[in-house]
């Protein structure tokens, strides 16, 4: 297993968020549809098509290029409440990974923080209110305690996205406090907020990714639109 | 889903194309980025009005750029903030040097869009003043929601602060005046009908034959409790009440009635509504100065109408009453 | 069925006080019988414009009444005709002497309680011209039928013999002109969705997910033919045909080109049907000078559009962009 | 039987429409929804409710005299087509009555053709043209039949509603040349046409108000709404 990640993991890591997220539209339509507005799987399939036509034209050397690309394109791109939480997501963890050509397992607990607390300063949402940001926390816990661990990157990103998908789940009996869903009430409980189901898939992407990596530390090729 | 659309990935690009085409005498169309801008730039010196939001809501926004009102729109996708690339060129067209307010509806994902331009524009040296409109009674302005939201009284700022602007009136006095007629409007929704998103091809929620949403918004999104249908007059004085409840008229108020439908209710049921609206203001010693009836600001065709109810001021009257040309609004002019 | 009214058989009288009360300072509403008038009373010597038929195609015909358009407006039911007795008194209303025209779509009913009310108000004294629009493309005009319907067009009509009237054309001249719009525009329109009649409670014809109708009028009387779902693009091509082939344009031919919403459809869907009319009318040679887009003559919330092109000639446009101020329509003043 | 109808009968007779059009409102909606603007029904039951309503204040002394205030309120309450149409059969069907106290079969035939031809005047219809005329116009016939026989007035009138029936079926398969249903073409065939059903609920009215009368000359008791 690499003990670093990076451009070429980060490009993959891209092409699978547009390639899961692609695959999982209608159900984020679905989620969106029950307690929001309909929009979400269509914004971010928007949004992370435009990110793989950037990759077509151009390859970024460093992970912190590969997340400064998905953080233009999708706050261009995508709109609505995710387009500029996610945009903030990736390019503060673009300004973690600074020039680094790779990031070991502690610079990606760091870059998973950086990103998860800009959406925070961006959204201002607290652990249960029913966001994105449900999903996310656990993750950047679940990454501090296996950086401190010593895990590789790639099992360190394997437990953030498994946290990231517990926390999805945990949102199902929530309260909206924050975002669109928040206008129902109490009726938003019993639905799985998608700003966090998405959130799961894109840290998934981002472990199986790594989980392809060889020793040597490119991609062992993953799908590559 | 029947739809008059082409591809529905393709609906915003060849409504605002056609928008365009059509009044091309008051307005310009940026294909892209996309937004919508007068034809005639504004005098020099007048400070400049943009707002924007998702498509779905037309007239809103595009329909109201021009002499008096807006000096851009930007659409998003439907029901979809537009992005800041499309907002920030918006807003330097808008500029003249006076500065600009952009008017914003308070859902997060326009007020981040619009937040993330408001500071590109001023790295670029324009002034940007952020007026957020949050008239709807149906949700709970506390904090465990994301504040009410911005409906009916989108309309009426709109149009009042535009005047504002161009009477001359500088850029914290436009801003002021947004602010004041914000604080000065209420309003509440219902849904008789959903309506369907081009992209998603499912009505946006589900009602039986004998159910109605009370508090809906703009979105598609439900609102905030379902109820057994009823009669006109009885929804309207559903959704009055609170209206009331929250402004707290004086005797002799002057007030404007905005009775506006959602996109799929025939002109017919607005007047049968506002005729009862009117009716109960009267009795709560209102005296209705100025009306508004029609499809102003909509959700695709969802079927039902909103009330807004804004407690007038002699200045708000003569704004309302200033020339206004652009596509959706005219007189004086 | 889900409206927005009390009881079914008040829709109309409902309706008509309440538009009453929206816009009191434009037109007074007799109650029984029923009828709308101008409040201001034109001046003397202006010849007088009445129009009217059945309720549900809201604005038309009482959000027309106002300067520059109608002098009195006659609802009847729900689609169906009104009656002599509310036609003869708003005929009086209108007159100032100088005689009055009626406008009448051509359907059998209109056309027979319209002829009744003029042979009483002509044994009145009241000299009375009446114009029949026929301009719908979808039936034929034959002996096998009662004759082409009126649709879109009457509302060019109205306002450009509105003018002509407003401008102090005699009798004789505003029939002439109301006859020169008539026999100068041509529509065509489909049926996505039927409406429901409030007192029938069900819609009045049923179309499959994926039909449409075409060539259908607007009383929720089913069109010419049914086939399937197309794209908007596709739709208005087979609009615009039979549009064309009667109209028969010269080469720069001045154009008015009116894409009219039945009720029930987004403005947005409006602009992507206009976006495709204008580019076929530009391939044709024509030249489209003037445009209205939006919902001006409607049945109820049907679900589809129509499309109309006039043929224009300098009158008419001047006749046009003369100042219109009545609910529905309004510019210049 | 009696030989003579006298405005007792003719009141009960508009009643009697007036009820037989309430109960068959919805029916005859559906027969105009089909090939019309589904208002049909809806019309005729305001116009005779209209009808019951004056004569509540109202009480004509002879058949001409409720066969007037018939017309001027069907003229005045129903609009749409039938409005007229059926306002200028009653009219013209006053106007042949005149002032006699009483009609009898030969009177009642010629009320009967005076107001058919009224709506061919008004409306221009042509024998299957697939209108009401296709029911008027056969019971006329028999009217004139029974006349020349020498029938009462109740066996001419139910021979005319019998043949009115007759010929409101008969329009089943027609292709509508006037009115609303014309605008359908083809498209109308294979629907009665409303206007010719009414017609011979109408005619029915009149038959069964006739058998209703006493040897004396005034009605045995119809229904009074
Ligand atoms: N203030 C916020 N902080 C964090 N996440 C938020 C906030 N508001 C909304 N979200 C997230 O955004 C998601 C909705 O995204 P999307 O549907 O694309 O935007 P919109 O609500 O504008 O239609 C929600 O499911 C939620 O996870
Ligand atoms: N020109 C005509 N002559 C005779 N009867 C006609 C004519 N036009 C229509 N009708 C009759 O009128 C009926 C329709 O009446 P109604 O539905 O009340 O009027 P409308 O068509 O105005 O809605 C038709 O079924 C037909 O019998
Ligand atoms: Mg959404
Ligand atoms: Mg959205
Ligand atoms: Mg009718
Ligand atoms: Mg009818």
């Amino acid at each position: 297993m690499a003990t670093e990640l990076d451009a070429g993991w980060a490009i993959d890591w891209l092409r699978r968020c547009a390639a899961v997220i692609a695959g999982h539209r209608t159900e984020l339509i679905e989620l969106d549809r029950a307690i929001g507005d309909g929009d979400h799987g269509e914004n971010l399939d928007r949004g992370f098509r435009a990110v793989t036509a950037k990759l077509d034209t151009d390859v970024p050397d460093t992970p912190g290029a590969a997340f400064k690309l998905a953080a233009m394109t999708l706050m261009s791109k995508v709109g609505g409440a995710a387009g500029p939480l996610y945009g903030t997501a990736f390019l503060r963890a673009a300004t973690a990974a600074g020039d680094a050509p790779a990031l070991d397992a502690p610079a990606l607990a760091a870059a998973l923080a950086a990103g998860r607390d800009g959406v925070v300063a961006r959204g201002k949402a607290e652990t249960g209110d029913k966001t994105m940001i449900d999903a996310w926390t656990p993750a950047v816990e679940a990454a501090a305690a296996a950086a401190d661990r010593g895990a590789t990157p790639a099992e360190l990103l394997g437990e953030a996205a498994t946290a990231a998908e517990a926390g999805a789940v945990a949102t199902d009996p929530m309260v909206a406090r924050k975002g669109r869903a928040s206008y129902l009430g109490e009726r938003s409980a019993g639905h799985r907020d998608p700003g966090a189901a998405s959130s799961a898939l894109i840290l998934r992407a981002a472990a199986e990714a790594a989980a392809a990596v060889e020793p040597g530390g490119s991609p062992a090729g993953g799908p590559s639109a | 889903m029947k739809k008059l659309i082409n591809d529905p990935r393709a609906v915003v690009d060849e409504s605002v194309q056609g928008f365009g085409l059509a009044h091309a005498d008051l307005v310009s169309v940026s294909a892209d980025p996309l937004f919508v801008f007068r034809r005639e730039p504004a005098r020099q010196g007048k400070v400049g009005l943009v707002s924007g939001g998702g498509s779905g809501h037309e007239p809103l926004h595009a329909g109201y750029v021009g002499l008096g009102m807006l000096d851009a729109a930007v659409p998003g996708a439907v029901f979809t903030s537009p992005t800041p690339d499309q907002i920030l060129p918006a807003t330097l067209a808008a500029s003249t040097g006076a500065g600009v307010v952009h008017i914003v509806k308070n859902y997060t994902g326009d007020v981040l869009n619009f937040e993330t331009a408001a500071e590109l524009a001023q790295a670029e040296g324009v002034e940007v003043r952020q007026v957020l409109v949050n008239d709807d009674v149906a949700v709970e302005d506390s904090l465990y929601t994301a504040g009410r939201r911005g409906v009916g009284g989108t309309v009426l700022i709109e149009k009042i602060a535009g005047a504002a602007a161009e009477r001359g009136d500088d850029l914290d006095a436009v801003a002021a005046i947004a602010q004041r007629v914000n604080d000065s409007v209420r309003t509440m929704g219902v849904a008789l009908a959903a309506c369907t998103v081009p992209h998603a091809g499912v009505p946006s929620f589900e009602l039986a034959e004998d159910e109605i949403e009370i508090g809906v918004g703009i979105h598609g999104e439900p609102g905030r409790h379902r109820i057994a249908m009823e009669s006109a007059d009885g929804i309207t004085d559903r959704l009055l009440q609170p209206i009331l409840t929250e402004l707290d008229l004086a005797a002799g108020a002057q007030v404007l009635l905005f009775v506006n439908g959602m996109g799929g209710t025939p002109l017919s049921e607005l007047y049968i509504v506002y005729r009862r609206a009117a009716q109960v203001l009267a009795e709560a010693g209102a005296q209705v100065a100025r009306s508004l009836v029609g499809n102003y600001i909509t959700a695709l065709e969802m079927q039902g109408c909103s009330i807004s109810v804004l407690r007038l001021d002699a200045d708000m009257v003569e704004l309302w009453d200033a020339p206004v040309h652009t596509p959706a609004l005219r007189w004086g002019v």
